[in-house]
Parts: C-alpha cells; sequence; structure tokens
C-alpha cells in the first residue's frame, strides 16, 4: 500500500474538521469538527509508526495520548457549552460576541 | 572626639527623621524629641567647641574619601576655634529656639515638620561648620537653601508666605552657583577638595596678586547671595512671613551667618585676591547704608529686624574686607547673639499683640515686663550703647576701616574712606530705627487707646517657654563685650587691634546727639511714629531682575512650551492618531466570531507552510 | 480452507450460543424471580412449569405491528437496537469456555471486551433520543450519566486483575489465576460486577428505565419485535457480564477434572453469577440517581483505587 | 491489490464519506453517529497499520466516552428531533475555501513527498499491548507523567466549571 493513502486520507479528514469546525454553530457540533481534526492527527501518527517500523513505537504511543488529550478536552470543552448553555440558553457560538471590540475605546484627554 | 564631631552632625538629622517619624503621634514625644535633640546637640557642641577654643591645635580628621578619577571628595572634618564659636552659637541659638517654638508654635497643626525642619537647619549649618571639604560644605550649604525655603512657607496658605519662599530660594540658589564654580576652580588648580590643604597651600604663597580672583569672586558671589547683600538682598525681608523663631534661627545664627563663615574660613584665598576685596568693601559699603535706610523707614516690626540684619552683615564684610579678620568673627558672634534675642522678643510681641505692625503696637512696657526688658537690652546692643557687646564689636568693625583709610593695603583707599563713611552714618541710623522701634512698640499711647473698653485686645506676656530664651540670650548681649577685650581666649593668640577708645567716644557723643534728635521727633508727633513711614523707592533691582532675567526666562519657557506642544507633539499625536486609525480598521476584524478568527489563523497557517515551503 | 471452515464452525457455534444462552437467563429471571417473589406467574406453556412461556412471549413479538412514532427519526429509532445487541454477540467472540474452547483468542481480549461493550450504551442513547418522547429522552439521559459514572471503575477494576495476571490475554488470565486471587482480588470483583450491573441498567440500577417515574425510559415507544431485541440485548449483556466475572476473577475453567471438563466449570460459574444478577434484583431496591452518581465516584472509584495499590504491591512482591 | 489494500480503500471511504455527513448532516445527533462510523472505520484502519492496541482505545475512550459526552451534552442542550435548516452559519463557501486551501496544501505535501514510497506492512510488529507499556512506561515515561498532570489539571476545571455556576444557582 502507498504510504500516501492515509497521508491523503488523514488530510481529508483534517480537511473535513476543519470545515466543521469553521461552519457549524452548534459548539457540540464544532467540537465534533474538533475530533475530526485529532482523529486524522492520530491517522498520520499511526501511518508513520507503521511507516518507519518503529521499534519505540513512538508514533502509536503518541496517538494514544492524543487520544487521551482529546478525552480531556471534549470533558472541558462540553463543561464549558453546557455552562454556556445554563448562562446564556443556548449554545449558538455566533451569538458568543462578547468579545467583539464593539465600542469606541476611550482616547484619553489631552 | 573627633567622633563626639560625627555625632554632633548626626543628632540634628537624626531628630529631623525621628520627628518625621513620630508625626503626629504623639506631642509629648514631638516636643520631647524636638527640644532633647537640641539639647543633646548643644552638650555635644560644647563637648566639642570648648576644647578648640584658644589656642588648642585644630582638630582635623578624614573619615571616608571617592577613590574615582580626580580630586577625592572626601567626609573630611575640621574644627579650629572659628568652627567651634560658630557650633557654639548655632546649636545655641538652635536649642533656644526649639525651647521657644514650644510656646510659639504651639497648636501649630504643622508643628512636627517644623520641628524637624529646625533640627534639620541646625544639622545642615554644623555640617558648614565643621566641614573640611568643599562638596561636604556644599551639601550643607543647599541643605539650608531648601530648609530655609520649606520654613518659610511654613504658612504656606498665605500667598506671600509661598512668594517669599520662591524668592528666597530662587535668589540663593542662583548665588550658590558661585560656589559650585568656585569649588571647581579650586579643585582644578589645587587637587584636592580640602579646605585646609587649599587654604595651607594659599598661605605658603607662590601664588600671584591676580592668581585667584576667580574662584575669590565666585565665592563672593555665592556669599552675596546666601547672606543677603546688595544687589542680591531683596528675599531676606520678603522672607518675613516665615514664623518668627525661624527669622532668629535665619539671622543668627545659620543661613546668613554661613556666608560670613564662609569668607572667614576661605580668608586667605581673599587675602590674596584684591579684586574680590575691592568688590566686598563697596557691596558692604552700599548695602550697609542701604538697609539702614529701609529700616529707618519700614513699619514692620520684623521688616526693621530684617534689614538690621543686612545692614550689620555689611558690617562685617566690610571688616572682613579691611583685612580685619577678628572684627568680623567677632561681629558675627555679637550679631547673633542680639539679633537672635531681638527676633525672638519681637516673637514674643508679635505673639501677644498678633500682628507685626509697629503701628498696632505702643505701650507694651507694662504689658509684658519681661519682653520689654530683654528687648531693650537687644536694641541696645544694635544700636551700639555703651556696655553691650554690639558697642564693642562694632566700634571694632569702624576702627578697623578707619585703620584701613587711613594706611591700608587691600582695597583701595577711596573704597575704605567710603567704608569707614558708610560705617559711621549706618551707625548712626542704627541708633534712629533702633530707637524708633523701641519707643514705638514700648512706650507711647498705648494701641487701641482710641478704642472702646470691650474692644480692647487681651495682652498677656508670654509663657516661660518664651520668656526663658530671652534671658538665656540677654546675659551675652550684655556681658559678651569682655570677648574683645580678651580675644584671646575665644579666637586663639594672635595681634589685635579691636579697641578704639577715641572712636568708641566719638560714637557714643553721636548715638547720644542721634537719640535725642530721635527722642524729640517722637514727642512731637505725640507719642507715635516720629516721622512718616513710607514705602521708600526699592532701588529698582527687583525690576532689573524682572526685566533682565524673569521676563527672558518666561519668554523662553513659552517660547519652550509653544515648541513642544506644536512641533514635538505634533508627531507624538500624529503617530497616536495612526495608531488610532488602524486600531479602528483592524477592530473590524475583531467582531467576537470565534469562527472568524479561526479561518483567518487557518490560512495564515497555510500560507505560511506554502511560504516555508517554496522557501525550502 | 481447514482454517476457514474452523472459523467459520467457531463462529457458528458463537452465535449459537448467543442465541440460547441469554434465552437461558431469561428463563431462569422469569421463574426465579417468580419463585422469589411467590408470585407463580403462568405456569401453562409447555406443560411442567410453563417452561415454554419464552417462546410463546417470542411468538407473541413477532406477530406484533411494528409501530414507529411519527415525530420519531425513523433510522435510529429503526437502528438502535441492532445497536444494542450487536456489541455483546461481538464481545462474546472473545470469551473463552475452556482451553481453546474460544471463537477468536485475541491478544488483548480484555480490552477488546471492554471496549466493545461500551458501545452498546449508544444504542440505548439513540433509542431514547429519536423516540420524540420527552421520557425517552430523559431516561437516555440518565443512561450517559450512569455509563460516564460506571466506565471508570468498570474498567479500573479490569485493569487490576490483567495487572495481576501481566497480560490483558483472557486466555492468559485465566491461565494465571489463582484460588487466592479470590481474597486478593475481591474488592475488584466486587467493583467490576456492581459497575457492570450499573453498565447494563440492571436492578438495582435501573433508574434508567424506572417504570414508576419514565415509563420504560429509553425504551417506552418500541414494542414488538423491536422491544424484544432490547430485552435480549440485556440478557446477552448479563451472559457477557456473568462470563467475564467468572473468567476474570473466579478462575474461568479452574476446578476440579478442569482438563476434562473445564468447560463445564466456566458455564457453571458463569450460570451463578447469572443467577445472582437475578437475586440482587428481586433482593433490593432501586437507587436514586443521586445515591447512584454517590456509589460510583464516592464508593466505586476509590475502592477499585485502593485495590489498583493492592495489587500493584502484591505484583511486585510476588514478583520479587 | 492485496486483500489489506482493498480494506483500506473500503474503509477510508466510509471514514470520508461519514465525516463529510458529520459536518453536513441537518439533524445534530446523526451527526455523532455518524462520528461514531468515522471513528470506528478509522479504528478498523489502525487494524490494518499494525496498531491493534491503538484501535481499540480508539473505539473505548471515542466512541465509548467522548460520543456518548457529545450525546449527552446534545440532550442536556436540548437539541431537536428531526432536521434543522439553521444548523451551518451562512460562511460554507468561505468555509469550504479554506478547508479546500488546507486540502491542497496538506494534500500536495503528503503525496508529492512519499509518491512512491510503499508501506510494507508485511511482518509489521503488531502494536500489542505488551510493547505499547514497554515503551509508554520506559521511553516515554516523561510525557505520560505530564499528561497525567493536564488530566488532573482539566479534571479539576471541569469540576470548578460545573459547580462554579451550581453555588450561584439561585439567580
Amino acid at each position: 500500500m502507498p504510504l500516501w493513502w492515509p497521508l491523503l486520507l488523514s488530510s481529508l479528514l483534517f480537511a473535513i474538521g476543519v470545515y466543521g469546525v469553521l461552519v457549524r454553530r452548534n459548539a457540540v457540533l464544532v467540537l465534533m469538527g474538533v475530533e475530526l481534526m485529532l482523529n486524522a492527527v492520530n491517522l498520520n501518527l499511526v501511518a508513520f509508526d507503521a511507516y518507519f517500523r518503529d521499534v519505540l513505537h513512538g508514533g502509536q504511543t503518541f496517538a494514544l495520548f492524543v487520544i487521551v488529550i482529546a478525552a480531556a478536552e471534549i470533558g472541558l470543552g462540553l463543561a464549558i457549552v453546557l455552562l454556556v448553555f445554563r448562562t446564556h440558553g443556548q449554545i449558538d457560538v455566533d451569538t458568543m460576541r462578547e468579545l467583539a471590540d464593539r465600542e469606541e475605546p476611550a482616547v484619553a484627554e489631552r | 572626639m573627633i567622633w563626639v564631631v560625627l555625632l554632633v552632625v548626626l543628632v540634628p538629622f537624626t531628630s529631623a527623621g525621628l520627628s518625621l517619624l513620630v508625626g503626629h503621634g504623639g506631642e509629648v514625644a514631638e516636643r520631647g524629641i524636638a527640644v532633647g535633640a537640641g539639647a543633646l546637640g548643644l552638650a555635644l557642641a560644647g563637648v566639642v567647641a570648648f576644647p578648640h577654643l584658644g589656642d588648642a591645635t585644630p582638630l582635623a580628621h578624614v573619615f571616608a574619601a571617592t577613590t574615582a578619577a580626580g580630586p577625592p571628595i572626601e567626609l573630611a572634618f575640621y574644627v579650629d576655634p572659628l568652627s567651634a564659636v560658630l557650633l557654639l552659637l548655632a546649636h545655641t541659638v538652635a536649642f533656644l529656639v526649639q525651647v521657644y517654638s514650644l510656646g510659639y508654635m504651639h497648636g501649630d497643626p504643622r508643628y512636627p515638620s517644623y520641628a524637624a525642619l529646625v533640627s534639620l537647619f541646625t544639622g545642615a549649618m554644623t555640617l558648614v561648620v565643621v566641614a573640611d571639604d568643599l562638596w561636604v560644605l556644599l551639601v550643607g550649604w543647599e541643605l539650608m537653601g531648601a530648609c530655609s525655603y520649606f520654613l518659610i512657607s511654613h504658612h504656606w496658605e498665605l500667598p506671600e508666605a509661598r512668594a517669599g519662599a520662591v524668592k528666597a530660594f530662587l535668589m540663593t540658589r542662583t548665588a550658590d552657583l558661585g560656589l559650585l564654580f568656585a569649588i571647581l576652580v579650586l579643585g582644578l588648580r589645587f587637587d584636592s577638595y580640602r579646605i585646609s590643604t587649599v587654604m595651607a597651600a594659599i598661605a605658603d604663597g607662590g601664588f600671584g596678586r591676580d592668581d585667584l580672583w576667580l574662584p575669590a569672586v565666585l565665592l563672593t558671589a555665592a556669599v552675596v547671595g546666601k547672606s543677603a547683600q546688595f544687589p542680591l538682598h531683596t528675599w531676606l525681608p520678603d522672607a518675613m512671613p516665615g514664623p518668627t523663631p525661624i527669622s532668629a534661627l535665619i539671622h543668627a545664627a545659620t543661613m546668613v551667618a554661613a556666608g560670613v563663615f564662609l569668607v572667614a574660613r576661605t580668608y586667605p584665598l581673599f587675602l590674596s585676591a584684591p579684586a574680590a576685596l575691592n568688590l566686598l568693601a563697596l557691596v558692604a559699603a552700599v548695602t550697609m547704608l542701604l538697609a539702614a535706610f529701609y529700616a529707618l523707614f519700614t513699619s514692620d516690626l520684623k521688616r526693621v529686624l530684617a534689614w538690621s540684619t543686612v545692614s550689620q552683615l555689611a558690617y562685617m564684610f566690610g571688616a572682613l574686607a579691611v583685612g580685619a579678620w577678628s572684627a568680623g568673627v567677632l561681629h558675627l558672634l555679637a550679631h547673633g547673639a542680639f539679633k537672635a534675642l531681638l527676633f525672638l522678643a519681637a516673637g514674643a510681641v508679635v505673639h501677644a499683640v498678633g500682628s507685626t505692625s509697629m503701628t498696632a503696637m505702643g505701650g507694651l512696657r507694662d504689658k509684658l515686663p519681661d519682653t520689654f526688658l530683654t528687648m531693650s537690652i537687644g536694641f541696645g546692643a544694635l544700636a551700639g550703647v555703651v556696655p553691650l557687646v554690639g558697642f564693642f564689636t562694632k566700634d571694632a568693625v569702624i576702627g578697623a576701616t578707619w585703620d584701613a583709610a587711613l594706611h591700608g593695603r587691600l582695597v583701595w583707599p577711596w573704597l575704605a574712606w567710603l567704608l569707614f563713611a558708610s560705617a559711621v552714618v549706618t551707625a548712626v541710623l542704627t541708633v534712629a530705627y533702633s530707637l524708633r522701634a523701641w519707643l514705638m512698640v514700648f512706650l507711647g499711647s498705648p494701641a487701641g487707646a482710641d478704642l472702646a473698653e470691650g474692644e480692647v485686645p487681651e495682652i498677656a506676656e508670654a509663657p516661660p517657654s518664651m520668656k526663658v530664651p530671652l534671658y538665656l540670650l540677654a546675659l551675652p548681649t550684655a556681658l559678651g563685650g569682655l570677648v574683645v577685650v580678651y580675644p584671646e581666649a575665644v579666637l586663639g593668640s594672635g595681634e589685635y587691634h579691636l579697641l578704639h577708645p577715641e572712636l568708641g567716644l566719638v560714637m557714643t557723643v553721636l548715638v547720644a546727639l542721634t537719640a535725642a534728635v530721635v527722642v524729640r521727633a517722637w514727642r512731637r508727633s505725640g507719642g507715635r511714629d516720629p516721622w512718616r513711614p513710607r514705602v521708600l523707592p526699592q532701588p529698582q533691582v527687583d525690576r532689573v531682575y524682572d526685566i533682565g532675567l524673569v521676563r527672558p526666562v518666561m519668554r523662553l519657557a513659552r517660547l519652550a512650551r509653544a515648541g513642544d506642544r506644536d512641533v514635538i507633539d505634533a508627531y507624538a499625536d500624529g503617530a497616536a492618531a495612526g495608531a488610532w486609525g488602524l486600531g479602528r480598521v483592524l477592530r473590524l476584524a475583531q467582531n467576537g466570531n470565534v469562527q472568524g478568527y479561526l479561518m483567518v489563523v487557518v490560512v495564515g497557517a497555510c500560507a505560511l507552510a506554502v511560504v516555508a515551503g517554496v522557501v525550502a | 480452507m481447514a482454517e476457514l471452515v474452523e472459523v467459520l464452525l467457531r463462529v457458528a457455534v458463537v452465535l449459537l450460543a448467543f442465541l440460547v444462552v441469554p434465552l437461558l437467563v431469561g428463563q431462569v429471571e422469569h421463574k426465579a424471580m417468580a419463585h422469589m417473589q411467590s408470585r407463580v406467574g403462568p405456569m401453562y406453556a409447555g406443560g411442567f412449569h410453563g417452561w415454554a412461556q419464552l417462546v410463546a412471549d417470542g411468538v407473541k413479538f413477532v406477530q406484533k405491528e411494528d409501530v414507529v412514532p411519527a415525530a420519531a427519526d425513523r433510522t435510529v429509532f429503526k437502528m438502535a437496537p441492532a445497536v444494542a445487541l450487536l456489541p455483546y454477540l461481538v464481545a462474546m467472540v472473545a470469551i473463552p469456555i475452556g482451553p481453546g474452547l474460544v471463537g477468536q483468542d485475541l491478544d488483548i481480549g480484555l480490552f477488546f471486551v471492554v471496549a466493545v461493550m461500551g458501545v452498546g450504551v449508544v444504542g440505548t442513547l439513540m433509542g431514547g433520543w429519536s423516540s420524540a418522547n420527552k421520557f425517552s429522552l430523559l431516561g437516555g439521559i440518565r443512561v450517559a450519566a450512569q455509563l460516564m459514572a460506571y466506565e471508570l471503575p468498570f474498567v479500573l477494576a479490569a485493569a487490576s486483575v490483567a495487572m495481576a495476571a501481566g497480560t490483558l490475554s483472557l486466555t492468559g488470565i485465566v491461565e494465571a489465576w489463582n484460588p487466592w486471587w479470590l481474597l486478593w482480588q475481591a474488592p475488584a470483583a466486587l467493583v467490576f460486577f456492581v459497575a457492570g450491573l450499573a453498565e447494563l441498567q440492571r436492578p438495582p440500577f435501573d433508574i434508567p428505565v424506572a417504570d414508576a417515574e419514565l415509563v420504560f425510559g429509553p425504551y417506552t415507544e418500541y414494542g414488538g419485535l423491536r422491544f424484544a431485541l432490547f430485552i435480549l440485548a440485556e440478557y446477552a449483556g448479563i451472559v457477557v457480564l456473568s462470563a467475564l466475572t467468572a473468567v476474570l476473577f473466579l478462575g474461568g475453567w479452574h476446578g476440579p477434572w478442569e482438563d476434562q471438563v473445564g468447560w463445564l466449570w466456566t458455564l457453571a460459574k458463569t450460570g451463578l453469577v447469572a443467577f445472582v444478577v437475578v437475586w440482587v434484583r428481586v433482593a433490593y431496591p432501586r437507587l436514586r440517581e443521586d445515591q447512584l452518581q454517590r456509589l460510583a465516584w464516592q464508593g466505586l472509584v476509590p475502592l477499585v483505587l485502593f485495590q489498583l495499590a493492592v495489587t500493584a504491591i502484591g505484583v511486585v512482591v510476588m514478583s520479587s | 491489490m492485496t486483500v489489506v489494500e482493498v480494506l483500506f480503500l473500503l474503509l477510508g471511504l466510509v471514514a470520508a464519506g461519514s465525516a463529510l455527513l458529520v459536518v453536513t448532516t441537518r439533524t445534530m445527533v446523526h451527526a455523532a453517529l455518524w462520528l461514531v462510523v468515522t471513528l470506528g472505520a478509522v479504528a478498523g484502519i489502525f487494524l490494518l497499520l499494525a496498531a491493534e492496541f491503538v484501535a481499540w482505545v480508539q473505539i473505548l475512550i471515542y466512541v465509548g466516552a467522548v460520543v456518548v459526552l457529545l450525546l449527552f451534552a446534545l440532550m442536556l442542550t436540548k437539541a431537536p428531533t428531526g432536521p434543522q435548516p439553521d444548523l451551518d452559519a451562512r460562511r460554507a463557501l468561505p468555509a469550504v475555501a479554506v478547508a479546500g486551501l488546507v486540502l491542497a496544501v496538506l494534500g500536495t505535501t503528503v503525496v508529492a513527498g512519499f509518491h512512491g514510497v510503499e508501506l510494507d506492512l508485511d511482518g509489521a510488529v503488531v502494536g500489542s499491548a505488551q510493547t505499547t507499556g514497554a515503551t509508554i512506561f520506559q521511553q516515554w515515561v516523561l510525557p505520560f507523567e505530564v499528561l497525567s498532570v493536564l488530566l488532573l489539571a482539566a479534571l479539576v476545571g471541569a469540576i470548578v466549571l460545573s459547580r462554579g455556576t451550581g453555588r450561584r444557582g439561585g439567580e
């Protein structure tokens, strides 16, 4: 099997994940896009692990680490989402713009 | 012993720091610190001073020295009879002022800072007196200027107090430049900043008559400013809004005395610089006469005393200018005693009456008996009445100018004659204004006699804390003439020519005649002012300063400000406006949409990757 | 060719077991529970003790109309029972009955079984959400919360025994088993069993289907064959859990004459555990939601962490 | 075409197709379910690539925990049954462009960089639990410990986040 097959699949999954993160309005769906991206990374790691015949299995090990990090990330992310839902009543990413630089900045008096 | 010297310097500074630290913590503690430190300082000054009076060998010690390039700056002390007497004078007056202030400043909300500044002032004067290094001396010198600024503006809610403080600060500070440059010139010339080293080198000779005129003239300028001599004399009378004990301190023992002290300390330099001596003589001759005239016509008690200080200081400079070192120094001591007495007594009067105007006084002899007694002694000394100290020292000064006029070598003869004439006329005028003030304050019809019964202000004698210093000062004022008779006991053995019996006789006659004239004029005026007080036209010096200095500086400042605003600021404003405008544009991207941000981030990352790929 | 035949044969046997054994468990549940509660129930189908009642039930389920609620998400609704059932079938493949008697001996069989069992809950969630019924939705939420809480002690308990054996292979674990493990791994066994019950939503952990509050939780809208599949999944889950408990903690085929009748020992132990599962349902009242969470986080997790420490110490001591 | 290649292509198609459905479906829960399919297919690919342990961890953590959490969150945030028209923001075109850019950059890189390189899977060391465990606790023990700290931090963070409003719940 050519090495670029899994790599291309990984790229494809990553791009799809990017699209999902960019276009989805619901925060949970955005998180799903993030999961897709993380999985693409894992696929890459595992493919290269197999290609290099790594006796230390660095690729697989780090794929495991990425999975752990993904679990932590999803736990925190969903905690935040639920918090937002409790305070805002919805989890639409588009409407969460409290950080927008909207007002005129105060100009120091001279 | 040398550690005691260090201690005598440190005690006032420590006391000042403590006073500020304790602050308003407690009245008792505050006052205890001020007076206790004053007493301790006086005791230590006595320990230091008495062994060094007379023929004792001077004490010199270097504590530390800088090791940088150039002549070393040393923390060096030097105690000789001159230092010793001035140390005694300064600490005595300072202690008495602290005691006196207990009564005078009672209830003043700013007493802590006041007491601290008095201590600091004393410490600064001590430093000047015992310093053997010119830079150390400069430190004390400038510290005094700063202290005087703060103390004159003690009542800073009064506009004239603020103005007087600023004026004193600016004028003395301008003159101090002379001292700074003199120090630099001397350091360059002699490769040392030690006063004793430099003076010994000058005394050894090897310098032509005109070699040292520059530092000497520079020092003269500094001294003229510090001691309020013409033409830098205008700050001293304007400093009168300060508390009266401060006037006593400044006029008698510290600030203005420092000028005379500096000349006495660097006397070899002046002796080898005739230009400076001539200048000093001229300044003294003009100043003493001018100030006496002002004193004659002002109706403000404190201003009378202030102008008399200027006039008396001119006597000292006159004596120094004609080579009569001992006469100048002794007159400084005598003046310190009786002027401190006069100011403290005047403070008691002002304290009782509530005004400094002599027209508001009169007939106070019965109401303020202690003040009357002591202040009479002070006025008598000022006027040169026979057994009092002022008679002897003034006689010595006039005698010195007479000798110089007849066969002097140090100053031009005509200048010596002018000085002599000035001194005699000033002595007459001094009698006139002293007597006038004395009559107006203590005799005649009481102020407010034309008022109704209930409206007469209650006038009571000062508390003991104010009376005791008056008597303590009256003692040397009355008996200090002995020093002139036996100067060896204080200044060490040497040739003295201080007593001039024939001149003293002439002067006494003149004093009596003048007194008779003044009393007659006073009688004719009905027990009020013997002549109409008027504001004499100032010799326009302030105006000259205004036109020649103040206005150009202000104009320059305005120009600089305009330039700063319209030119320099334009760049800053432009930069700010540019950043602001750019920020407005960039803010459009900050719409709060995380996904929008992310899109930019991803595109940026891709662009970077492409660039990296192309470059690599 | 022989290999292929063997594989096919094994799969066929597993499939057969999968179809038969859960029914046996169901029958046991019916009858044992009935007798324990002194409510005899139907005694007529098949004659003796109504042994064919289960078959009759099956026939009845098949005959019923396939109803899908109008607001439901049809695809998901229909797929949910299959998703719930299949993982247990797959899990059974890796469980050894005797030495060599296993569908597929995997190197990391334990991990495989645990991972696959976790998938089963997705089916329940699908059913709960797609029914478009608030009881179902609430039930689904409870299922998810319960799974989150009990997955951790479940996996950690399995990890404890894996650590003791030094392998993840189920066959290897049974081979490494020693009777004194009954004492050493007793807390892990308890945690594994309790957490497994909770994952299966078996009483007393059946708050998601609490009929007094939520009708029947995620399964409310299901009827006929689909409901039967869910029930079957539950019984299959009991079988897998019981078999795993037996294999991991009770020594599998170890016992007298194990060389000849080892497989029988495994089945007997599995049956015993399955009976305990039924017994527990009858004996204990249902836990409240908060009690459920507290039991998991304040009881089981600390206990199993303690067990892990004990296991680690034991392994180090014995290996030295 | 070997069996492995055929299987890979099939699984890859499934993974890519279901991933596309994850990001395009109009029904939220379907997205989560399609994610399950994607993750399962990727796990299968892991199996093909001799990463058995990673594959089952993927199933255990992702399907067993992450997806359940996602479904849990969807249910708690009252995700409605049935398709929703406004699930996507009105920036699909730029998003497609950006995703396409990413794909172009990554794809050209990997295809150009590894064109003609064969992935030889015969005799590859299967990533069993033993080898993985040995490497994790020997070579990679430091990152592992760092990761444990990270997990602890995430745990604390999640607890704080969920409890924080609980105390202010009265409002």
